[in-house]
């Protein structure tokens, strides 16, 4: 590829700068129709982004003794990690970047915030914060293993670990949540328990734990973290839509080349909003349950079901090669 | 992970009243719980002791602004008891629809609340939509939203007419079938059912030794309702039924609130469809004799109990208050022992604490305040050897 | 203003978000503040969001007459807040103590305590006004920025607090 | 439980019979005036043989002279047994009964802490209402209490907040 086009691509569109205005554009739908779930108006459209500037102008406190690079680094890092995770998304077509094994970088990378979080609460050298980055650390055990397993199903069917792979061996054969919704489900479910929301946003849980991780961020660090979370909304639905629901491609050939590259992109927000609608419902229409009750939850079932969805997989593989 | 001192309080979002417990916590596991409460002391007795009766009714209505018609009521019908006056039946019933209609948007305000400590906002934001409708028939009858203003020794100091009666009638049916949608989604759905089956129970005998009251212990099966065991303004011949529920935990008392709400909604139509003509105030004397009174009222929290001594002045020699919330202090201590840190805010918010009422005079602490930390055996051992004491008795 | 500060001033004023603290009140203004959030009239159309750790609001709503074991908190909160910070006081308890006033444990209003910027008043106020006294706060975040900072408000010296009066409590005239 | 009969006085009088006098306060509501070392005797028995299992309030007056006490006790029959003693300003102790009565911890620390009454055998008599700055030998409550300008009642710090 072009170098010119490269920088284009990672930069711009579908890159850095993109990625951001859809970031901040899914948080106002996400808001939006939980309000409207939820009998309100709900906030106007640019509201994500006054509070992104907000915060990014405000006062910037370190709490005593902590470690003020390490404070600072972090978000930073969870930020980066997302934005470098979306590049290998296929948004128009496959990801010019796209290299073997790349399904599993990005999903080390989507870990990372996680992590990240667990870290910042812990040197927050606030109970909250500890408390909260402590179940940040038992929750990414508890929906980890389900929502890689669930994953490597697509990665088992299409035979390859590519997921512009993924996607071209869709748009061959049909959308892999056809025959495994059961992995569909569990992914959707994982996803929404690493970004947090309810029913799994224990970490962060209010009423414990004043906002838990979060509670001694202020200005910059908070704004990069929340957009760190928002940006991983987008690479997780993406992820999902790319690996279950065929990506950014459609069915049919169009003509000319251009027009079915705009025809992608056009289902590449399609499925993602469809995703992020069932996440926002899911969100609305449940309390939060406890830590214990997650752990139970997830090893029993979530487990289970991704292990039943993968030993499907390699029977239906067995059985066609046979 | 060692344990953890976790100050809930005074300042904390899960309660937006101040209250500060200590927890300590091992790893999610309630270790101990130290409890301060009396964030909210402002000293409201002592000034009560010296001003007249006239202008203690509104210094009592903000004793609590939640439970105010019930501060103001109870004061009220104490003095009135010391004066030997008795309120018109107009006025009796309508300070019986202004306590109803406290008791739903109490009840409401608090199923939300309940909704939200488990993070379950939409529940949250449903109720108190429909609270306001309650709050909108508050405003037209008393003019105001939540400090009423409608109580005076001798009556109340409104009357109502009949196009309200009809108005408030009508709002009441579509709510109604609100409150039995809310029944009916407390009850199905299971993230609520998880988090509020089993949590924080007290059985019938801890209910008891523990002195609780209101829908706390009506959810432990104890038959105990002031409005039905010493009838005051003329509940005596309102029919409506003591709500009890024999699950003893948060879900228990979800639902005698959700029982006594659609019961409230009986009692507001009785009473607008039974108002008696006549007057609604009587003129009362300036001074009461000297007299002793232990004046009892089931406010939305349970048993509230005003000790009023007058001595022939238009001032109390003393007004003592026992509010529901510090009754049920006790029982929250003992049962949040051992229990998870995440069910503190609904345990808590279970007993629907009313921490303006409660600090306005006190509090509490039921465990010993040790300062050395207890393993999990020992614990164990002094919580079997607290329960024994206790039920020993 | 430079182009950046517009940007900022606009979106501080489009997001304000609002940590409310009780320091003694009756909860009456407390409820009527949370029922602001809720549908009936919805202060997230207006980007007003509550929030629930001080480190990041923007504006500190205080209800009640403090009471004098608030005082310690009350000044720790506002402390933990990031500038730039308002603090509106609610009530007619946050201005003056209301019924409150000269009772022993109570010190009369949230200015004693911390620096005012915006007095709501009412008993409670209802939530159409405390949502105008947000708004109205929010019009003196744009002048403090046009004057840049809140210095610009400071035309004399207050006169110095009156010491408390010794009276038995209870027995001087309310306000 | 529920709509047992209401207590008569003669059962009052009979369940305390040699601790003091029995009287009718209101219709449901009976006063027994007792010692302040026989209130103990006086709650055992209201428990026993009266049935009462919930205490409602002990209310407290300070009537100028002495301080009187008023535990409320009721039961299934829901009848208000009142008992209540005397307790001489300038020596105000009463043994406590927390261990007869669980939520009386609650009660007694706040009427230790507002008025000054010392509970003999509480396991934690410390201040929890008024505020930690408070000074240590006011209690104010008591009739006889004013501010005293030159002290300092907490709160605020002599730093101007």
């Amino acid at each position: 590829m072009d170098p010119g086009w490269l920088v284009l691509y990672v930069f711009v569109f579908p890159g850095l700068l993109f990625l951001l205005a859809y970031a901040l554009f899914m948080e106002y739908v996400d808001r939006k129709l939980g309000a409207r779930i939820q009998n309100r108006v709900g906030p106007p459209f640019f509201q994500p982004f006054a509070d992104l500037v907000k915060l990014l102008a405000k006062e910037d406190i370190t709490p005593e003794d902590v470690d003020p690079p390490a404070m600072r680094a972090i978000p930073i890092l969870a930020f980066a990690a997302v934005a470098t995770a979306f590049l290998y998304v296929p948004v128009i077509g496959s990801s010019p970047l796209a290299f073997p094994g790349d399904l599993i970088v990005v999903l080390y990378l989507l870990t990372l915030p996680s992590i990240l979080l667990f870290l910042i609460g812990w040197i927050s050298r606030s109970v909250f914060s500890t408390l909260g980055g402590v179940r940040v650390a038992t929750q990414l055990f508890i929906y980890e293993v389900p929502f890689f397993l669930a994953l490597l199903g697509p990665a088992l069917a299409a035979g390859t670990w590519t997921i512009s792979g993924i996607v071209e061996w869709q748009r061959a054969n049909f959308w892999v949540v056809v025959f495994q919704p059961i992995g569909f489900i569990v992914a959707l479910i994982g996803l929404q328990a690493k970004l947090e929301r309810t029913p799994f946003d224990i970490p962060e849980a209010e009423t414990e734990l004043v906002a838990g991780p979060w509670t001694e961020l202020t200005g910059r660090k908070l704004a990069l973290m929340r957009l760190a979370v928002d940006m991983a909304l987008v690479t997780g639905a993406a992820l999902i839509a790319a690996l279950f629901l065929g990506g950014p491609s459609i069915p049919w050939v169009l003509e000319p080349g251009w027009l079915a590259t705009l025809a992608g992109f056009g289902s590449f927000l399609v499925k993602t909003l469809a995703i992020l609608f069932v996440l926002a419902v899911v969100r609305m229409a449940m309390g939060r349950v406890r830590i214990d009750q997650l752990n139970d939850f997830g090893w029993k079932y979530l487990a289970s079901a991704a292990i039943v969805q993968v030993l499907i997989v390699l029977f239906l593989n067995g059985a066609l090669i046979a | 992970m060692p344990e953890v001192v976790v100050p809930i309080g005074p300042y904390h979002p899960a309660l937006k009243e101040p209250v500060n417990f200590k927890v300590i916590a091992d790893g999610e596991i309630i270790v101990r719980l130290e409890l301060d409460l009396a964030y909210n002391h402002r000293g409201i007795e002592k000034a009560a002791e010296a001003r007249d009766f006239v202008r203690v009714v509104p210094l009592l209505e903000r004793v609590c602004g939640i439970c105010s018609h019930s501060h103001t009521t109870a004061f009220c019908k104490g003095i009135e008891e010391a004066m030997g006056v008795t309120v018109p039946p107009r006025g009796q019933l309508i300070r019986v629809i202004v306590a109803e209609l406290e008791r739903m948007h109490s009840h409401l305000l608090w199923l939300g609340v309940a909704g939200h400590e488990i993070g379950f906002n939409t529940l949250f934001m449903w109720t108190w939509r429909d609270r306001e409708v309650v709050q909108d028939m508050l405003e037209e009858l008393t003019g105001n939203r939540v400090n009423y203003g409608m109580n005076a020794v001798g009556g109340v100091r409104r009357d109502i007419e009949p196009p309200l009666v009809a108005r408030c009638l009508k709002r009441l049916s579509p709510l109604e079938e609100r409150i039995r949608k809310y029944a009916d989604m407390v009850r199905h759905e299971p993230t609520t059912l998880a988090r509020f089956q089993g949590v924080g129970r007290l059985t019938k005998e801890q209910a008891l030794a523990f002195g609780t009251v209101g829908p706390t212990a009506r959810a432990s099966s104890v038959d105990y309702d002031i409005r039905r065991d010493d009838p005051y303004i003329g509940y005596a011949d309102i029919p409506f039924d003591v709500v009890t529920d024999g699950q003893g935990d948060v879900f228990g008392r979800t639902l005698v609130r959700i029982g006594e709400l659609l019961q409230s909604v009986r009692i507001v139509r009785y009473a607008l469809e039974n108002l008696p003509p006549g007057p609604v105030r009587v003129n009362t004397p300036r001074g009461a004799p000297k007299a002793e009174v232990l004046s009892r009222y089931e406010a939305p929290r349970g048993e509230l109990a005003h000790f009023i001594r007058t001595n022939n002045t238009d001032k109390v020699e003393r007004l003592d208050i026992r509010t529901p919330t510090l009754a049920n202090w006790t029982s929250v201590a003992v049962s949040l022992v051992g229990s998870n840190l995440a069910d503190i805010p609904v345990v808590v918010a279970a007993i629907d604490p009313c921490l303006s009422c409660t600090s306005r005079i006190t509090i509490v602490d039921p465990g010993r305040r040790q300062t050395s930390v207890m393993s999990w055996d020992e614990l164990r051992a002094h919580g079997i050897d607290f329960y024994r004491r206790k039920e020993g008795v | 203003m430079k182009l950046s500060e517009r940007i900022v001033a606009w979106a501080r004023l489009k997001s304000p978000w609002i940590i409310l603290f009780n320091s003694g009140a009756c909860n009456a203004c407390d409820i009527e503040v949370i029922a602001a959030i809720t549908p009936r009239f919805d202060v997230e159309r207006f980007g007003i969001l509550a929030k629930s750790s001080p480190r990041h609001g923007d504006i500190l709503v205080v209800t009640g007459p403090v009471t004098r074991k608030q005082v310690k908190r009350l000044r720790m909160i506002y402390d933990q807040m990031p500038e730039p910070k308002y603090v509106i006081a609610m009530g007619a308890c946050g201005a003056t103590g209301g019924v409150f006033r000269g009772l022993y444990h109570v010190v009369d209003g949230v200015d004693q305590v911390i620096p005012v910027d915006m007095f709501v008043a009412g008993c409670p106020p209802r939530p159409d006004e405390i949502i105008d006294g947000v708004v109205k706060c929010l019009e003196l975040m744009k002048a403090d920025m046009k004057n840049g900072g809140k210095a610009w408000r400071v035309k004399a010296p207050a006169p110095a607090a009156e010491p408390k009066p010794a009276a038995v409590p209870g027995t001087e005239v309310t306000a | 439980m529920t709509n047992a009969s209401p207590l008569a006085a003669e059962d009052v009088m009979k369940a305390m019979e040699g601790l003091g006098s029995v009287d009718r306060a209101r219709t449901n509501r009976l006063r027994v005036i007792v010692s302040p070392e026989r209130v103990r005797e006086a709650i055992l028995r209201a428990q026993g043989s009266l049935g009462c299992d919930h205490v409602i309030q002990i209310g407290i007056v300070d009537n100028g002279r002495v301080f009187e006490l008023h535990y409320h006790l009721t039961g299934p029959h829901r009848t208000v047994v009142t008992i209540k003693t005397e307790l001489p300003r300038d020596d105000a102790r009463i043994a406590s009964s927390h261990d007869l009565l669980p939520p009386a911890g609650i009660y007694e620390r706040q009427i230790h802490d507002l008025f000054g009454i010392v509970f003999e055998g509480h396991p934690n008599l410390q201040r929890l209402i008024l505020t930690e700055d408070w000074p240590e030998d006011e209690y104010p409550l008591r009739k006889d209490w004013t501010m005293r300008p030159d002290r300092r009642y907490g709160g605020s710090t002599p730093e101007g907040t």
